[in-house]
């Protein structure tokens, strides 16, 4: 499998590590209640078309990556970087 | 036998053999198998079930009958094919699953019970009594089951894994894969042309057929030889393609050295391949199918295609009176080549009533069926029912066409499904069912050569286009054209057992049998009959399968559908994917700088993830690991111990916004700390339980160096870049791992101020540096940093250089302190002064456990907003009173030992799930407290101190009474901290 | 037909010409008491143990596609009740109980065989926490030992011990662990639900279900509305979206798991052998075949299919661990779809929805749940009470974090096991 | 006075010639990590120009011969080869990291072929020129390669595991020569 780091170009996925959905980018406020964080932390769509996740290429620059992909086809769509640019 | 005159064979130079013991020859350019059949050898395996006898039936990879041993003793590899086994001088064959030999093998007494073996039997049966089936149904099971056996110990032979890349892959050399190639060569885009055979052609090398006006296989050479010139074509023989994975990344294998018969210094056996390509196009062929009639299963019966290329390839004719039973047009041409190179055809049988055959000076049937076999070890006679009547005929090779099956396999490794294409009466690939593959030749269904040539070059124009190349179409070679004639004929019928999967003995009357039970759909009928689960995954019999299963469920084969296709094509070693991992090569080693003064010292080592750290340092006298600890503990306590803590993580974090990370990514305050002072922190995971502690020192006030544990430091450095990239992009702050930047040692004990001040170019004192503070200091000129901080409880220090000079440092430290009265420590001592101390590590932080269990719920700082968990710390299950919370326990009874992982019971309950209270951690024997020490969990555990309690270890049968205590055991003040 | 040595020898003499469907492809009824959504594994010993223990008969197992399909088709076939946390403990120890009566119960040999599970250790803190998991087991009423580096070199004198990355400190035995054959298994419960009246339903998707004043009324299919009172989800990779038209939105994520097998052999392993260092397993089959099981591909996915670095992982541990299997050839690997939840446990509950019931989550544990998952849950589903075995499968878990089941201590947030 | 010996990461390892190629230690390459802070990414290119003569690189690039300085990831450039210039301080964070690396040259005809059997990345005349750099995967270690010459690739992983870096490539020189004698 092939991601584009949007920094070193065309990688194997070996290269990265995954940490799921990327709605991880949307912390809420520590005060935002027990449904929020549960949601946040727990509840997930789990999408089989398409979804937005986390990649870290560790093995590489050590960017946070949201790739857009489809779970199903693992078709990739898009890769941009996580810092600085919301869910 | 061998034909003379036939043959791309080195007739020149003979090679010595032996199959079973017995000495035979063949020729240079052989695979076991021709020399084999070259020598008349018919019987070459059993099997699987009913021991059957078996005969080469392909030439190909796709074998499903000669599987053998190749070597013998430590290096011998089994279930390799014959048909794929380069023949080299002295080597040594033996068959497989047959007992005492091939010819007699007692095990063939399952094929007299065969009527009551029949699909699924062993699901019915076995089960009574219910202990037979363990003890006695199931062992004798396993012995008969499996082909060859592995050696018995490691044999060192070298494997190795690379990786590759291109702009466009073609899998497979023969006329569509050549003429992709020299298309796609001449474009000037980087190729590789992988082929399974040592010599590239495929089809080339097996027919009699020109292409451009010379034999194909001169066709195949000049082509070759074309390719050789381009240095954008990588050419890789011996490389089978295994297996399509995602975004144009294929496995494939490289057999290097099984065809030598001594492999030289250096040389892997096989090299796995990952090759990264923008396009790919599969030129993989067909496979050519058998048809099921009573009895097909005896050695002799063969593809036609095979026999063609035994005779047009190696010179050899697997039979010396051959017959061809056939559907289609294609395998006349086996009886017109043997007949044109003298070797005797019994017949031509096609069972088509319209089938044409020209020029034949042999008998032809036309309408024909083989309804019977005979020959126990060989085929000897066949009787042929027809239209004019039913005959036996005397043949000892029967060569058979079903028709072709476009090799659709690697179409299918992503879930694709092949499509039915009812005019070849075959499945053929699905376009896109791989992204970025597209197929041509006869994987595509183009069956005549010149189709093939024409496909192979549309394919790779298309190809170009997709990859941005400018590719050219250039002449395309004249070659034949005949079209493909073929009428679906699957089954015979008859009484007689008909043979689909050779090698697992599913006959056509186990399909029946499974779509009567219900097992109608195509995966049940698989997994309840077992066909297509042989070492050949079905290539050879899997639709005809689908064809009987079809037909006995009144669906047509489109309905019926298709097991899936999966990875690998062919098998592969598990040495060669998992090439480098043997011994020391799985996982990296990491070495701290001390490792060498620590080998001297004779310290035994231990793993620490994927580190080396000592044990403990013995000393003269030293008997058991004990004496040592205990030595190394009194030590510290009493003078001064030196230990590496290199291992620790270090992470350099600077910027404006470093304190607001740090008080963000720990539980606790570190805006707050003041410059040249070392602060303990403790990190949560979002989830609120806890990641990792450490000390923080902050350098200057915008610079900070944090520690992790050794355990954590990875998975440290990888949540701070989360956090930095994803959470809180806004602040101003960057870091880099320092951790191998720096040695670092730990000094500690009540002398270890002068053994610093021994080395240290200025001296320290209290008030220079006082607990929990750290300074700039230089070593002989070296800069480095030291910390007041203790891991041990004691007054300590750790100091740290670049590391070139560790090696130095260390052994600096040892000798200053050994003059101290003091010396080295190792793990074991560090873990016992931690444990005394009540100081937690990763068997106390295991991923369970919570600020609240450790006792630090204090540190989650309400003065902050937010931090990393705390809003999961706040869920009241994490902070629940009867958690178990971290205690200490000490021996109060007559057994004074108490074994780490006990579970803890009140006295009188017993020791079952319902009454568990919690569980020991950490133990060690502290000579400083003269006693066995615990550190355990325990439900509400902090309200319990002064309770007795009993740690049961079923494990190895201790139990102890002991009494539960605060876990910091010595010194509770603190008071040698400050010393 | 009840099968037996005598009809196996009747019909062998008869040539096999009488044997009967060992269920029924019944057309949908109306209207069903229960309908289990899911024909796998857990979906079928459900149906089974409604009608064998509840009474309940009137029931619809709809199947997508054909039954045991999903991961009871495609697994590593280990079974084993081997797990430390309360929650875990008891539920896979009744499990493993029901697994060790099930072919005469069923009178379908599933080749269950309990030729052990060994978990390696290979430091002192593993040793450690090994001996804290083979109390607990022991603590449950199961059985564990703890072995020291001679008693696994007894064992397993194949693996090396010398030159191996990460030095084998000893094992934890479980000697009721071992295997089973996996389609024999969704088989064998079919045909005990078949016979107990239980209408199996393949080809048959649910496309929706139906709820009426927050309590389920049926559900829609590709063959047409079928309705029920209770309907139990047992759907694995796909819980997701089955849930989703309960308007349901649960803590699961579905992942990829990978195992593979190499051409059968000469027997050589004995056990099932798990390395501790690395994600790899190992027993051999009945066939001879080397069984490999990995872990997750570590993202999410519904392809069935692996990737070729989770494979290459697995084979460098067992070169590390047992390089004497390096000339075994793997013969096909595939992948399963997991239905992963944060901190590795299942959910066995009931919903926001009277009526409607979860049984999901299993993440890499849903073989050896298969008759233990299916009697509890059809309990649940009969009594509408938690089965004395499964009383903390809690969906609302995460979110009070009361009674997380983080056997790994890797953290109860996704992507972490 | 105490002195203390510096020892190079590769003590005793290098260097190795098998076939055709060589692999070298390159000791005593002052190594810096050099990270801009917010919003001062021009005045640390500017700084480094006047400072040391060099270009900022982009991403998978290195620039300079003598002195470089090398992509080193999202948010570092190394330089390596020369004592960083202080004025750097004020507009990036800049931390010493000289030891923190074993860095060995692989060169000779054949170099990349044995490094093929390390990394993943793509190391074709197209996609990897020279000082082109790369941080990757380098046999189950993070690593960084750079392109120095037509056969010459630096490459670096971690200091404490310069033995198993060493290691790998031994085998991988002793199965290309091997494979292409």
């Amino acid at each position: 499998m092939k991601i584009d780091c949007p920094l070193c170009g065309t990688r194997d996925s070996r290269e990265f590590s995954y940490r799921g959905d990327a709605t991880y980018l949307n912390r809420p406020a520590a005060d935002a209640g027990a449904e929020a964080w549960d949601d946040y932390l727990h509840n997930r769509d789990n999408p089989a078309d398409r979804t937005d996740d986390l990649w870290h290429h560790g093995m590489g620059c050590g960017a946070w990556v949201v790739v857009t992909r489809s779970p199903a086809s693992h078709e990739i769509f898009a890769t941009r970087l996580a810092k600085g640019t919301g869910a | 036998m061998r034909v003379d005159g036939k043959g791309l064979i080195d007739r020149d130079t003979c090679l010595n053999f032996t199959f079973d013991g017995q000495a035979f020859s063949g020729l240079k350019g052989d695979t076991l198998a021709s020399a084999l059949l070259a020598n008349d050898v018919r019987l070459v395996g059993r099997s699987f079930k009913y021991h059957r006898p078996r005969g080469i039936m392909t030439a190909g990879s796709e074998e499903p009958n000669a599987l053998m041993t190749i070597r013998r003793g430590d290096t011998k590899n089994p279930n390799t094919r014959a048909t794929v086994q380069a023949l080299y001088d002295g080597l040594v064959a033996d068959s497989q699953n047959a007992w005492p030999s091939l010819k007699f093998d007692v095990m063939e007494l399952n094929d007299l019970a065969a009527p009551f073996l029949s699909a699924g039997f062993y699901y019915k049966t076995f089960m009574w009594p219910k202990a037979f089936w363990e003890k006695l149904y199931e062992p004798i099971i396993r012995r008969a089951a499996g082909l060859g056996a592995l050696a018995p110990s490691y044999d060192g032979d070298r494997y190795e894994k690379a990786f590759a890349h291109c702009d466009l892959l073609i899998i497979g050399a023969g006329p569509a894969g050549l003429m992709a190639a020299v298309t796609a060569g001449r474009a000037g885009v980087d190729v590789i042309l992988a082929d399974e055979s040592p010599r590239m052609g495929g089809r080339c090398l097996d027919e009699t057929v020109e292409i451009g006006g010379m034999p194909s296989y001169e066709w195949a050479a000049e082509t070759l030889s074309d390719l050789e010139g381009m240095a954008n074509v990588r050419l890789m023989p011996n490389t089978t393609v295994t297996g399509a994975y995602d975004q144009g990344d294929f496995g494939a294998l490289t057999n290097n050295a099984h065809h030598l018969a001594d492999c030289p210094a250096g040389m892997p056996m096989e090299t796995f391949w990952r090759i990264a390509s923008k396009r790919a196009i599969l030129c993989g062929g067909a496979l050519e199918r058998q048809i099921a009639f009573p009895s097909n299963d005896r050695p002799g019966v063969m593809t036609a295609s095979a026999v063609r290329s035994y005779l047009n390839r190696y010179g050899v004719s697997p039979g010396r009176k051959v017959t061809v039973f056939c559907n289609n047009d294609d395998a006349h041409r086996t009886a017109q080549d043997l007949a044109d190179a003298g070797v005797a055809v019994a017949a031509l049988i096609d069972t088509r009533d319209d089938a044409v055959v020209d020029q034949a000076d042999f008998p032809v049937f036309t309408g024909g069926r083989v309804t019977a076999t005979s020959g126990r070890l060989g085929l000897k006679d066949i009787t042929v029912e027809h239209a004019g009547g039913k005959r036996v005929i005397n043949t000892d090779c029967l060569a058979v066409s079903g028709g072709w099956n476009p090799s659709v396999h690697l179409t299918c490794h992503m879930n694709g499904r092949p499509t039915w294409d009812p005019t070849l009466a075959s499945f053929v690939p699905t376009p896109g069912a791989v992204p970025g593959l597209t197929v041509a030749g006869s994987a595509a269904g183009h069956m005549s050569t010149a189709a093939c040539l024409a496909s192979g070059q549309a394919e790779a124009l298309a190809a170009l286009k997709d990859i941005g190349a400018k590719g050219a179409a250039i002449d395309l070679p004249s070659a034949d054209d005949a079209p493909y004639a073929i009428t679906p004929f699957w089954d015979v019928g008859g009484t007689g057992r008909a043979w689909l999967d050779f090698q697992n003995d599913v006959t056509t009357k186990d399909v029946r049998q499974a779509a009567k039970e219900n097992y109608r759909s195509v995966e049940h009928m698989k997994r309840y009959t077992t066909q297509g689960m042989a070492t050949d995954q079905g290539k050879n019999s899997n639709v005809a399968a689908l064809a009987i299963l079809a037909d006995a469920t009144g669906r047509g084969i489109p309905e019926t559908g298709t097991t899936t296709f999966r990875p690998p094509y062919v098998p592969v070693a598990i040495a060669a994917l998992g090439a480098g991992g043997h011994g020391s090569g799985f996982a990296p080693q990491r070495f701290t700088t001390s490792h060498a003064a620590t080998d001297e010292r004779k310290a035994p080592m231990i793993e620490a993830g994927l580190w080396y750290r000592p044990s403990y340092f013995p000393e003269k006298g030293e008997r058991t690991w004990r004496e040592s600890c205990d030595r190394e503990v009194n030590m510290v306590r009493s003078t001064v111990g030196v230990c590496d803590v290199s291992t620790l993580g270090k992470i350099d974090i600077k910027g404006p916004d470093a304190g607001a990370f740090l008080d963000f990514v720990y539980t606790n305050m570190f805006s707050t700390l003041k410059v040249g002072k070392v602060r303990y922190g403790l990190m949560l995971r979002e989830d609120g339980h806890v990641l990792d502690d450490g000390t923080t020192a902050r350098i200057a006030e915008d610079h900070f160096v944090m520690t992790t544990t050794t355990a954590a430091a990875g998975q440290v450095m990888v949540h701070l870049d989360f956090v930095q990239q994803c959470l809180r992009p806004e602040l101003d702050v960057s870091f880099v791992s320092t951790t191998e930047h720096w040695a670092q040692f730990a000094v500690a004990g009540p002398k270890s101020r002068d053994v610093l001040n021994a080395v240290l170019q200025s001296p320290i004192s209290d008030e220079t540096l006082p607990y929990m503070g750290w300074c700039d200091v230089a070593i002989g000129g070296v800069a480095g940093r030291l910390f007041r901080i203790s891991f041990s409880g004691e007054h300590a220090y750790e100091i740290a250089v670049p590391a070139r000079f560790g090696d130095s440092l260390f052994r600096v430290l040892v000798d200053q302190a050994k003059a101290h009265g003091g010396g080295a420590y190792g793990m074991e001592a560090l873990n016992v002064l931690r444990i005394e101390k009540g100081f937690i590590t990763h068997a106390e932080i295991h991923g369970r456990t919570t600020a609240f269990d450790i006792g630090m719920q204090r540190m989650l700082s309400p003065k902050k907003d937010d931090f990393i968990g705390k809003a999961a710390a706040a869920r009241p299950g994490l902070m629940d009173d009867d958690r178990e919370q971290l205690v200490g326990l000490k021996p109060a009874g007559a057994v004074k030992q108490i074994m780490p992982g006990a579970h803890i019971f009140e006295p009188g309950k017993d020791p079952v799930r319902v009454n568990d209270q919690g569980y020991v951690t950490s133990v060690c024997y502290s000579p400083t407290v003269e006693s066995v020490l615990a550190l355990a969990f325990l439900k509400d555990g902090r309200t319990r101190h002064g309770d007795t309690v009993m740690a049961v270890d079923h494990m190895r049968g201790v139990t102890t009474e002991c009494i539960v205590c605060d876990p910091v055991f010595f010194d509770p003040q603190g008071g040698r901290l400050r010393g | 037909m009840r099968f037996s040595a005598w009809n196996i020898l009747k019909q062998g003499l008869t040539g096999n010409a009488g044997w009967k469907p060992h269920w029924r492809s019944p057309e949908p009824k109306p209207a069903y008491d229960v309908i289990i959504i899911g024909g796998g594994g857990h979906g079928l010993s459900t149906a089974y143990y409604l009608a064998k223990e509840h009474g309940i008969t009137n029931i619809a197992i709809l199947e997508k596609g054909y039954i045991g399909g999903g991961n009871v088709g495609r697994n590593t076939t280990i079974v084993r009740a081997n797990y430390q946390l309360p929650g875990n403990s008891e539920f896979y120890s009744h499990s493993l109980k029901l697994w060790e009566g099930m072919e005469q119960d069923l009178n379908f040999n599933a080749m269950m065989s309990q030729r052990g599970v060994i978990m390696l250790c290979h430091s002192d803190g593993q040793r450690d926490a090994f001996a804290r998991r083979g109390n607990a087991i022991v603590n449950q009423g199961d059985d564990a030992e703890l072995l020291d580096t001679d008693g696994v070199r007894k064992m397993l004198p194949y693996l090396d011990f010398e030159q191996t990355r990460f030095p084998i400190y000893g094992g934890l035995l479980h000697r009721r662990g071992g295997s089973a054959r996996h389609d024999a298994v969704a088989w064998g419960y079919a045909r005990g639900a078949d016979m107990r009246g239980v209408d199996i339903i393949q080809n048959c998707e649910v496309t929706g279900i139906d709820i009426e004043n927050g309590a389920v009324r049926g559900v829609q299919t590709t063959k047409g509305p079928i309705r029920a009172r209770k309907i139990g989800m047992t759907v694995a990779g796909r819980t997701s979206q089955v849930a989703a038209m309960a308007g349901m939105r649960l803590p699961i994520e579905s992942h990829v798991l990978q195992a593979f097998v190499t051409e059968g052999l000469k027997p050589i392993i004995d056990t099932v052998i798990s390395y501790g260092m690395g994600h790899f397993y190992i027993s051999q089959s009945d066939k001879g075949g080397l069984v490999f099981g990995g872990d997750l591909d570590f993202y999410a996915s519904y392809a069935a299919r692996g990737n070729l670095p989770m494979v290459e992982h697995v084979a460098e541990a067992a070169m590390t661990l047992m390089p004497v299997i390096g000339k075994a050839r793997m013969l096909r690997s595939w992948g399963g779809i997991m239905d992963m939840t944060p901190d590795g446990s299942p959910i066995i509950d009931k919903t926001h929805v009277d009526g409607l019931y979860l049984n999901g989550g299993w993440c890499y544990g849903g073989f050896k749940a298969v008759p233990g998952s299916g009697n509890v849950f059809a309990h649940l589903m009969a009594t509408d009470t938690y089965h004395d075995a499964a009383t903390k499968f809690r969906l609302d878990r995460f979110k009070t974090g009361r009674g997380l089941m983080d056997e790994e201590g890797t953290g109860s947030q996704h992507n972490l096991h | 006075m105490v002195k203390l010996t510096a020892k190079s990461a590769a003590h005793g390892l290098l260097p190795l010639t098998i076939g055709t190629v060589q692999v070298t230690e390159v000791a005593d390459l002052t190594l810096t990590a050099i990270a801009p802070y917010k919003g001062k990414a021009a005045q640390a290119a500017q700084a480094l120009t006047s400072a040391h003569g060099l270009d900022w690189p982009q991403p998978k690039r290195a620039t300079g011969n003598g002195p470089h300085a090398i992509w080193f990831g999202h948010q570092h450039i190394l330089l390596t080869g020369a004592q960083p210039d202080p004025g750097l301080a004020k507009s990036c964070a800049v931390t010493d990291q000289t030891d923190a690396w074993v860095v060995v040259d692989v060169a000779g005809q054949g170099a990349r072929d044995v490094l093929s059997r390390l990394t993943p990345a793509d190391m074709r005349d197209g996609a990897f020129a020279l000082l082109d750099t790369a941080r990757t995967e380098i046999q189950h270690m993070q690593g960084a390669i750079t392109r120095m010459d037509p056969d010459r690739y630096r490459v670096m992983v971690f200091r404490s595991m310069a033995r198993t870096l060493v290691h790998d490539l031994q085998t991988a020189m002793e199965s290309v020569a091997s494979l292409s004698a």
